[in-house]
């Protein structure tokens, strides 16, 4: 069984089972309220607008926008020998915002809130899968 | 207005207490409250508790309040547990208002307590981190200065905050907290100290960040017709306002503002008939430099973006425009989760009552106080109004 | 009195959940509250959240909360959780109740909800154990069945109560949850099954045991001049008292009764006027069977010692003195610790509303219902009475 | 550092470590409030009833009273290899009561509730220590 990010604590219900497996296959997957059109990224299996079930999913596009990011000199437990890394938020599809780590910085103009990213999917040790931001 | 009171308030040391565990803390609290109280009987005068404690896993109890009203002695008695993150203190404060104005109970103990330093600091930063969506933020590694990183990149970017601003409110708040008897790291810092600090999540340094304190701080609430019979000058609860955000802070469209604390702040406001220009001082929750600028912004205190430049006009010293965290706030007083809310009331009576002068640091004259009590990154927020 | 009402309620299905998280889980309790409210909205008529969650180590989300109030609409409204272990829905209840008789917000969300199998039965079993006194009783390795095994060897010793008493309780239990279709065990059984189940804690065996379930519950709490907006059948709280007890079971002069349940009964039935006799059915807790007969005792609906008989006779069927857990209790309905005081105003508000007549254990005409919650072992107790 | 019972879980405050260095030298101590009188077995540091912190320390007798007691078959995960062990409540000093694991149980007889036990220490391995009951 895939499961999502670095570390997990939860239960892994279903619905983050099927999400791991579309990211698998390289979609990044979004759901949207078929009753009344509410998006959710990441992804929701119901709606907290019109408290619908009947979702459906679509994709998020790859390219996007930096909206802020930070640099974790000191991490959690689960983090221990990641550190340094950056953590970003970046906003996709016009309007669906994320967390995801941010690499393939290279310069100080990478890390400008507002320039162009894109969001690619990386497969994992331990049978884990992410979604990454880089610069595009 | 004015229908509950607060009558008697007590603290425990903050710091990293290896010689107290939880039930000890909270007993500390209690007994310097019994020790300052003006006229009041714990046993005969109190009907209920209500116990703010944030996290389980940082001492292992479960159900906490159990164990706390035993060691206070106030078993028999009606108990209540709130949580609310950082703002668990506020929350307890709010949760006794409630019982004592619905008539449900005349006289509340509220006791706020965190033992937070028996664990490792990489164990409690990631006891913090999973108070973050341990679904779509936790693996990530996002940790709670992570969090207010990304809010103050963004404030930086938007409004141009500079580092010398955030320092600022760290020079402050430990000027304060050497004068604070019961702070967890009473020295002063110069500016330079501060800028130059270690990194902890860019752009915030160590000076940046609240400590991990253990600590308690404990509060008498009851209605406003029994609160001369306990205190010739009790203290008034006069507004209460509270809000909330997102779970995924990456989902927020503003990550410059804490919209929870905008409708807490302008409902609290609205309950107390005030404004920002009426608070004499106000305890804010400087959980991060950044997050005390946002305050200052999201209180009114400062218009949008310019809360930064309020801070390095030392504009909220001491006869400045607000007194603001004048007992050294989380940054050198210390942030136990649960403790801190409570925390912010007892420093807030003190001041009202002008019993802070033998510390160097009273606000001379004040009548009104406001606490800033933010949960994680804004999902939970209470602005209490207090007056004389 | 009946200054406060509920006027929708809601309950997921109790079980072994594998197919839902704790958001899930609250999220299907407010749909079927939202699909069978009568006429509100809760984006617009929903001023406050109240969130019932007992540990945060069985799902690993801290302040959850935060999570669950986004997950079901709710981001920007005030929210507090309450915790008072296995006493945490009503405690969620209470909280409601005074915020909104206080003034401070109309109309509450009572969310109470638990996700505990996600974790082994040993490290439930272990999490449960630790909301005894880490310090004097968990290192003893004494479970939580333990616990009232103690107080079943007394009882038994003192007033001769059989293990046939104590299966008699569940044999009803399981009756009744047969038929409730929220049940997470729906099975009838035979006394002799009950009887001779394997061995937990000596006097209790496997079917003295309530469940370890997942699963949630929702209601609405509002003023009762608002109450008639929402549905035309409200239920009012006329009734609610709760008390306290040592933190060590061993330190109690008495160890077959719970001293806690005793004073909340007293202020529950004072505040709403009635007494054990006026009560049409009775929520009780049945989290071991020896529960169920101590809180006929506790309760008045025996006299002290006398439990075990009226258990054995029937009398706690429908038809009987007083209906007891015709839901299934937590024996046979599941107990999903956060989730069970407000499954209880849920069972009680459908019965006094006379909607459970389908599932063929209606109350005919019950009018007053009673919700009997324990945490721990009555360290947090809350007695509701609920009138129609 | 020795440490009380089978298992432990909290901070250990000096406290608890002066009480399990007198276990070591056999002394079973409760407390006493020098203020109002009131006596606490398990023993506390502070008084519930009057908030002093001047208490004395009191011995604990070692004879004393069955109160009740259980047999544990599912034990918590921290006691997962130590099941069936016997739970029980003792009295002691007339009135002051505590639980700990009864043992050398050989009939009946030995778990009636009221019986005569002693209250006696004993040392476990990885510098733990324990009080017991054994019937008198
Ligand atoms: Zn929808
Ligand atoms: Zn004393």
């Amino acid at each position: 069984m895939k499961k999502f990010g670095y570390v997990s604590v939860e239960h892994y219900v279903p619905f983050m089972q099927e999400f791991a497996e579309e990211l698998e296959k390289g979609n990044i997957i979004a759901t949207k309220c078929k009753t009344c059109g509410t998006e959710y990224f990441p992804p929701r299996e119901e709606c907290g607008n019109c408290y619908s079930t009947d979702m459906e999913k679509i994709k998020i596009e790859p390219e996007g926008t930096l909206v802020t990011y930070t640099i974790i000199h000191v991490p959690p437990e689960s983090h221990a020998n990641m550190a340094p890394y950056i953590v970003a938020v970046g906003e996709f599809n016009n309007g669906l915002r994320t967390m995801a780590h941010l690499v393939g910085v290279t310069s100080m103009d990478d890390l400008k809130v507002g320039r162009k990213i894109k969001i690619v999917v990386q497969k994992l040790e331990n049978d884990r899968i992410v979604y990454k931001f880089v610069p595009a | 207005m004015n229908d509950v009171a607060i009558v008697a308030a007590g603290q425990s040391k903050f710091g990293k207490r290896t010689d107290a565990g939880l039930r000890n803390l909270a007993f500390e609290a209690v007994k310097d409250l019994v020790e300052h109280a003006d006229n009041i009987s714990l046993k005969e005068d109190i009907d209920a508790t209500v116990i703010g404690v944030a996290g389980d896993e940082f001492n292992g109890q479960g159900a906490p309040a159990a164990v706390l009203i035993d060691e206070i002695g106030m078993v028999g008695k009606p108990t209540i547990r709130v949580e609310s993150a950082c703002a668990t203190g506020t929350a307890a404060i709010k949760t006794a208002y409630s019982l004592v104005k619905s008539g449900l109970h005349d006289t509340v103990l509220v006791v706020g307590v965190e033992k937070m330093t028996a664990v490792s600091t990489a164990k409690a930063t990631e006891l913090m981190a999973r108070a973050g969506d341990i679904r779509w933020e936790y693996p990530f590694g996002c940790t709670f200065p992570g969090f207010y990183a990304l809010m103050a990149t963004k404030h930086m970017e938007e409004y141009g905050t500079t580092k010398e601003m955030l320092s600022s409110v760290s020079v402050k708040n430990h000027f304060y907290g050497a004068k604070n008897p019961k702070a967890h790291l009473r020295k002063e810092i110069t500016l330079e100290e501060a800028m130059n600090s270690i990194m902890i999540a860019h752009p915030l340094n160590l000076y940046d960040c609240s400590l991990i304190s253990d600590g308690a701080a404990a509060v008498v609430v009851t209605k406003a017709d029994l609160a001369k019979k306990y205190t010739d000058t009790p203290i008034y609860v006069r507004g209460i306002g509270s809000g909330s955000d997102t779970m995924q802070i990456s989902r927020r469209p503003s990550l410059t503002s804490l919209t929870g604390a905008r409708i807490a702040a302008q409902a609290a406001y609205k309950m107390a008939g005030v404004g920002p220009e009426d608070i004499d001082l106000a305890e804010v929750h400087d959980c991060f430099t950044i997050a005390e600028i946002i305050a200052y912004e999201d209180l009114g205190f400062a218009k949008p973006g310019e809360g930064g430049k309020l801070a390095l006009e030392g504009q909220t010293y001491i006869g400045g425009k607000v007194a603001v965290n004048v007992d050294g706030g989380l940054k050198s007083k210390g942030h136990p989760l649960g403790a801190t809310g409570v925390s912010q009331a007892y420093e807030i009576f003190r001041q009202l009552r002008g019993e802070v002068a033998s510390e160097g640091r009273q606000v001379d004259g004040a009548e009104i106080g406001l606490s800033h009590n933010v949960g994680q990154t804004g999902q939970f927020v209470n602005v209490i109004i207090y007056g004389r």
